[in-house]
């Protein structure tokens, strides 16, 4: 009986366990972005579009016109997108559509869309977004534990001759 | 002190006496509320965020009254796990309901052990448990800081620049929720007629009410009542009552800390440091307010409490601004208005306990003038 | 006396340990934790003689504000976790000294004599409050105390003030947060007499002060009225049966409590240098608890002494650790440090069975 | 009933409490079935040997017990009561053991109660089944069948009238399927007449299924209606064992109290036939468990008066409530002037002291010196042990007056201690006693009441209490009312002795009347 409910207990904490772990898989949040950009690979120079029409799911996310970036944010490993690409003015637009698989570990992939549409390597075209770090993030953020109200004592002590 | 003659105005007065709080409120409510200017539709839709943000949390200060342990000023304690998994899942970047989901299970065994202390605490204080569980709150707020000011990105490794301090360890004094902002209150949400509600977080709160209901009907719900009224009784019995005690303890602090993941969803946004601070105080507030005492607490008591409470919280700040020309009166206004009521439930509850020890003398002198006549 | 000694067979090592056990393992810690800190100090360029003007001044601005517990602890009302209801007291004081016009010492005096009807009145009803409601004192007295703080939140902003040192210009009404008072009463006491050697700096004024208020409170458990108070603390039951009026004796302690926190709050302020409105009484209680209870006191035993040793011991933490700290590992856990222990001795006092009777 | 070992067998049964004999030699036997009725004075031992019997832990705490307990031939040894529970002995307590809150169905079943199988149970354990109401409800009518007493299992325990609740617990012991033995500890003592015999019926009835009963009582017609055996105590010793059909009240009182035949009569002094000193007219006080009804009493000038009866009848009640420590009602008359009750302070201004029974609760500052113990009340009382300071606007703390007193008393009353600053929690129970006659002997009062003062001490202390007491009387002229459970303390010192039986004066009588007089009194109207 004893042995039951052990065996029982620890059911059950694995399966929160699993439901943790299935979480962590379909809830990690990526960010894609998109660059309409100038690529130079193995020699050959990829030039930008006029226009790059981003649709995730239908809904458009980005509207890129020459050295423009757009992003669009995901959960989940993979993201299917599709493109809608006007070359020159007054082309058709022509329609692609992809599949990228993300690493789970990278919080942001950027695109470089002529390269994709040119069919390069996917090394070719995707480089790991890198955030900068703004003059604003690293302002020294002053963490004050007022727990007794003596934040204003130490002003007081600056006071004392 | 003869309890025949109980007349319909005596009942009545019997009825303002038991419920003065509730009925306090409606007063305030009913005299502020013409004064804010506020739509139906406005205020409705406030009074639903408020009750699908806050039910839950209160709700978990249901158990350790019904184990006559008070109120537990140490939810504060789940509140504080709650917000430890909610920094990690978010420098996890685990977004929406898997994120909310995951921070509600990495809180648990947080509120477990946190829970597990408390209730060890408060078992070598009996008769004193709401003046040390509001001193646990404080000393584990130390700690708390201790984790996430230290030893978060030095120890515990945290990644993002966003939630670490420049200095290389130690989380901002806020964190950015937005990724599982309302994930859960979206789902399913419904209008009517410009009242957004909630469905899926309702449910769950009605879930929670039902499971309460269930475990009033347990054995343990049953000893937890038992070690309430008489720890003595309940021991003599064979019934374990440190241990019910403790565990009434733990089941709140994990409430608590799922609570709280569903209040801060909703809100969107974390005060790392100060999240948890003041929510032991509303909660409770807002259970008092509802007609709970020290030692009595009903699930209606708790849906009564969020409405009058928060109805009195939005309409404050407009109401004093009409009254003394000052918005900030009004804040200052709700502030008082919850210690008060916190202040007058426990001298209640001081004092009926005190009532009901006496009464017998004057039992007595009645039998001896009855004596008299025959 | 020597006559019943030689009846003991306690020898003097025994006698020893029983007196380190009275005192306490939290209190040895924290005690040996200031001596490491006095000893370390110096290694970190931290001047030696610095630091003991920062804990001697720090005890000068706090060292009231903890003997208001005792009168509270001395007839069983237990630790005063209401002490802001006093500190409001003091607060109108000072406002109402500076809103009518006095200056210099004078102010603090009339300070202290306007918030002396004030602590009376508001001690009457605390304590005809704390009669009502036996056993439960210390957490209604802590909700008591936040009440009054949050309601005077509102008066500060209502109530007529008019002078432009302290109310918002602008605004026409209502106080600020926080002001000087240099052209007041700052500095008072820590400036009279004041003897500076070197690096070291003694504010005698202040010291004598308290010194002063100690010697009343000390004198008062002397007479017939404080041998009372002392009794019904230690047994309400007994003091009854020989004739007190415990709710009496309860009242005036109470009384006493408020009054000295008044008081209290004025020093504090005089020697901070600014008076701190809303929300700051808030958050007075715990530290003052916190140390008397580091002193050695329990929660219905507390001396002259335990406030002495206690305001010592938390202030110098209070001011040693952030030096220290920073200066040996560049950490400055100090905030933490303090809220940890300061909260823990608390709960060490509130879940021992033989220091809270009740 | 067969040739079978008897249900129960005490065998030389014998404990002690830190030398002190309180059981000595007891030797018991009783079948299934057989109602034993067990009499004997307060202090006779009758707890003590039950405590034996249902394994409580404090037996265990003070060093076991002598002899042996044999059930059904078997030797036991309990540790606890749940032992005993489960070999089948239940007790019923003089304290209600019952949840206020629960209905009466959910007391019987405490802790007990049939369960449902739920799901959560399989994971968090057996204590998350819930309660099956309806089984819990059949089962605890079926107790209540059994006992033959109707309750209403469905109303809350605060609800209840005292008797009821009385029911409730021994419908509680029915319930218990292994239950071979009953203990009743005064069980009629809260209840109404017509309960009363009910719950006689229901004795009855247990014996037809085969259970044992023990019941104590003071209530002597009672164990002459429905015991098979009757069993006196006295002094820890079991005088007498008999069929109840053989014997008689008058035969069991005189057991009860009886010394040896020799009655301890000394030099006794002639009561004093002074004018009263004190008149206490319709005095009621609500003292818990000490309730006193119906008082009228006249204490003569110079008198030690004795107050007798058995405990719960009121007698601790009567000083408690002239002296205002519990609520009172009624006239007091001192010295021609009305007292006023309730007000403790009127009371020693008057010159009245008291010494409680309540040592560690009402008699002592544990936590301080002797000397304040001492000089406390005589210094808040008639302002002695001060010193005037500015021109007497001060009342300052004579410590040396203190000392000196202290140190009179210490030595008058030989108290053990180890200096005056001694803390007086530190002290023995008979030394503490000492203090409290101290305490009460410095006020220099008029009239002294001394309540229980030689509970729990030992028997060199209590001779030196009792003599010191006698001294006060004849030296001081002091009139002393002397409250104890033990008639022959009170006939060794006192000229008259008044027995409380039901909180109401049951007779008074010169000390030197026979024991058996006495005896008839306290059980006259026993509540």
């Amino acid at each position: 009986m004893k042995k039951r409910r052990i065996l029982f207990v620890a059911a059950a904490i694995l399966l929160l366990i699993a439901i943790a772990a299935c979480m962590m898989v379909i809830g990690r949040g990526h960010t894609m972005y998109f660059d309409n950009k100038k690529l130079e690979y193995e020699g050959q120079t990829y030039d930008t579009y006029r226009r790059i029409n981003v649709f995730v799911n239908g809904e458009q996310v980005a509207k890129l016109s020459a050295k423009d970036r757009g992003m669009a944010t995901f959960m989940g490993q993979q993201l299917s997108f599709d493109i809608e690409v006007t070359k020159e003015k007054g082309d058709d637009p022509v329609n692609y559509s992809y599949t990228v698989k993300v690493p789970y570990k990278e919080d942001g992939i950027v695109l470089n869309l002529p390269g994709m549409i040119a069919g390069l390597p996917e090394e070719a075209y995707t480089t790991v977004f890198v955030p900068m770090v703004t003059e604003e993030d690293n302002a020294e953020e002053e963490i004050v534990i007022d727990e007794f109200g003596m934040s204003d004592v130490t002003e007081g002590e600056d006071t004392e001759p | 002190m003869n309890g025949k003659n109980t007349s319909a105005p005596r009942k009545a007065l019997n009825f303002l006496s038991n419920n003065a709080v509730p009925v306090m409120f409606i007063i305030i409510i009913a005299i502020c509320l013409p004064m804010s200017g506020f739509s139906t539709t406005f205020l409705l839709n406030e009074i639903m965020t408020r009750l699908s943000r806050n039910a839950f949390l209160i709700l978990s200060l249901l158990i350790p009254i019904m184990a006559g342990m008070g109120l537990n000023f140490g939810m504060t304690l789940g509140a504080m796990a709650a917000e430890i998994a909610l920094i990690l899942t978010s420098d996890w970047q685990i977004w929406g309901i898997p994120g909310i989901v995951l921070a509600m299970i990495m809180s648990i065994p947080i509120s477990i052990l946190l829970g597990l202390l408390c209730g060890k605490i408060l078992n070598a204080a009996k008769g004193r448990e709401m003046i040390t569980s509001y001193i646990i709150s404080f000393f584990m707020n130390g700690v708390y800081q201790l984790v996430v000011l230290y030893m978060m990105g030095s120890i515990i490794p945290i990644v993002h620049t966003t939630i670490k301090l420049p200095r290389g360890y130690g989380v901002r004094a806020s964190v950015d929720l937005t990724r599982i902002r309302k994930a859960l209150d979206n789902v399913l949400s419904i209008n009517i007629g410009g009242v957004i509600v909630p469905v899926v977080t309702l449910l769950i709160i009605a879930l929670m009410c039902l499971i309460i209901v269930w475990f009033r009907r347990t054995k343990l719900g049953q000893d937890m009542r038992a070690v309430g009224q008489d720890m003595e009784v309940a021991r003599a019995a064979g019934i374990d009552v440190e241990g019910t005690r403790i565990i009434s303890i733990v089941i709140s602090t994990v409430l608590a800390g799922i609570g709280m993941v569903i209040y801060l969803q909703n809100m969107g946004d974390m005060a790392t440091y100060s999240s948890h601070s003041q929510i032991g105080m509303f909660c409770i507030a807002a259970l008092l307010v509802g007609g709970a005492s020290v030692d009595k607490a009903s699930i209606g008591n708790v849906f009564l409490g969020v409405i009058l409470f928060h109805t009195m919280f939005i309409l404050a700040p407009k109401a004093g601004a009409v009254i003394a020309g000052n918005e900030v009166i009004g804040e200052y206004f709700r502030v008082f208005v919850s210690y008060g009521v916190i202040t007058v439930a426990l001298v209640m509850y001081e004092t009926k306990k005190r009532r009901a020890k006496a009464g017998m003398g004057a039992q007595l002198a009645a039998a001896q003038r009855e004596g008299d006549k025959r | 006396m020597s006559e019943y000694v030689n009846e003991s067979n306690r020898t003097l090592s025994k006698r020893v340990i029983e007196a380190l056990k009275e005192f306490g393992l939290p209190r040895m810690i924290i005690a040996a934790f200031l001596l490491l800190m006095f000893i370390v100090a110096p290694f970190t360029g931290a001047n030696f003689w610095t630091q003991i003007t920062n804990v001697i001044n720090r005890f000068s601005w706090n060292a009231v504000l903890v003997l208001a517990m005792v009168p509270m602890v001395h007839s069983g009302c237990g630790l005063n976790f209401g002490l802001p209801v006093g500190i409001i007291a003091g607060l109108l004081g000072a406002t109402l000294s500076i809103e009518w016009g006095f200056t210099g010492p004078l102010s603090f005096v009339m300070a202290i004599l306007i918030a002396t009807p004030f602590a009376l009145l508001f001690g009457l009803a605390y304590g005809w409050l704390l009669n009502k409601i036996k056993g439960g004192e210390m957490m209604i007295a802590t909700y008591v105390g936040f009440s009054v703080v949050s309601f005077f939140c509102m008066m500060w902003l209502v109530l007529p003030y008019r002078k432009p040192d302290m109310a918002w210009g602008f605004e026409g009404t209502g106080l600020r947060t926080t002001f000087p008072i240099d052209k007041y009463y700052g500095g008072v006491l820590s400036n009279f007499l004041r003897i500076e050697i070197g690096r070291l700096v003694i504010p005698t004024g202040a010291l004598l002060f308290f010194a002063l208020l100690a010697l009343a409170i000390w004198a008062f458990l002397h007479t017939k009225t404080g041998t009372a108070m002392t009794a019904v603390g230690s047994n309400a039951t007994f003091a009854r049966a020989a004739g007190i009026n415990v709710d009496k004796i309860r009242m005036l302690s109470v009384v006493m409590s408020t009054w000295l926190a008044a008081v209290g709050i004025l020093v504090y302020e005089q020697g901070f240098g600014f008076v701190q409105l809303y929300n700051a009484p808030f958050n007075m209680a715990l530290p003052a608890v916190s140390a008397i209870l580091i002193g050695g006191a329990t929660a219905n035993k507390a001396s002259i002494t335990n406030v002495i040793i206690g305001t010592i011991l938390f202030q110098g933490m209070v001011t040693m650790t952030p030096t220290v700290m920073n200066g040996l590992i560049n950490l400055d856990i100090s905030e933490v440090l303090r809220v940890v222990v300061s909260n823990g001795m608390i709960l060490y006092a509130l879940t021992r069975k033989s220091e809270v009777t009740r | 009933m067969s040739n079978q070992a008897p249900l129960l067998e005490l065998k030389n049964i014998k404990k002690d409490f830190f030398g002190n004999q309180v059981l000595e030699d007891i030797n018991l036997t009783l079948d299934a079935g057989e109602v034993l009725g067990l009499v004997g004075e307060n202090g006779a031992g009758k707890s003590t040997l039950m405590k034996i019997l249902f394994g409580m832990t404090d037996i265990r705490d003070t060093g076991g017990y002598g002899g042996d307990v044999l059930l059904n031939g078997q030797k036991v040894n309990f540790n606890s009561p749940f032992d005993a529970l489960a070999a089948g002995i239940g007790m019923v307590h003089q304290e209600f053991s019952l949840i206020p809150g629960f209905t009466a169905n959910e007391n019987i079943l405490l802790n007990r109660e049939p369960q449902k199988k739920s799901l959560a149970a399989v994971v968090f354990g057996d204590r998350l089944n819930t309660l099956d109401r309806k089984d819990m409800k059949s089962q605890a009518e079926e107790a209540i069948e059994k006992m033959g007493v109707h309750i209403e299992g469905a109303m809350t325990i605060n609800d209840m009238p005292v008797g009821h609740k009385q029911f409730t617990e021994i419908a509680r012991e029915l319930s218990k399927e292994q239950l071979k033995l009953l203990i009743l500890d005064e069980p009629t003592a809260v209840l109404t007449e017509q309960e009363a015999d009910a719950l006689l019926d229901s004795i009855r009835g247990m014996s037809k299924r085969g259970i044992a009963v023990i019941f104590i009582t003071h209530r002597l017609q009672e164990i002459l209606n429905v015991c098979n055996k009757v069993a006196v105590m006295r002094d820890g010793v079991l005088v007498k064992d008999v069929p109840a059909a053989e014997t008689n009240i008058a035969e069991i009182t005189r057991w009860m109290v009886g010394r040896s035949v020799a009655d301890t009569a000394k030099d006794r002094r002639e009561p004093p036939q002074t004018e009263t000193v004190m008149s206490i007219q319709r005095l009621w006080v609500d003292m818990p468990g000490e309730t006193v009804r119906d008082v009228n009493l006249d204490v003569r000038r110079g008198e030690i008066l004795g107050i007798g009866g058995l405990a719960g009848q009121g007698k601790l009640g009567i000083p408690n409530g002239v002296m205002g420590l519990y609520p009172a009602g009624g006239k007091v008359i001192f010295d021609g002037r009305e007292i006023p009750l309730n007000q403790p302070r009127a009371c020693l201004n008057s010159q009245l002291a008291f010494v409680s029974e309540d040592r560690r609760g009402v008699g002592l500052l544990l936590d301080e010196s002797l000397e304040w113990n001492i000089a406390f009340p005589a210094m808040q009382i008639h302002d002695k042990f001060l010193r005037p300071m500015l021109g007497g606007l001060v009342k300052w703390r004579d410590e040396k007056a203190i000392r000196e007193v202290t140190a009179r008393y210490i030595d008058e009353l030989k108290i053990k201690c180890t200096s005056s600053k001694q803390k007086a929690k530190e002290l023995s129970g008979g030394n503490q006693q000492k203090v409290c006659l101290a305490k009460a002997f410095a006020l220099e009062p008029k009239f002294l009441f001394v309540s229980e003062p030689t509970r729990g001490i030992d028997v060199g202390a209590k001779a030196l209490v009792l003599k010191a007491l006698e001294k006060f009387n004849r030296e001081s002229g002091v009139t002393i009312v002397m409250i104890s459970s033990e008639l022959e303390e009170l006939r060794q010192i006192c000229d008259r002795i008044a027995i409380v039986s039901g909180g109401r004066i049951a007779g008074i009588l010169p000390a030197g009347r026979s024991s058996e007089a006495f005896g008839e009194l306290m059980v006259s109207s026993v509540v």
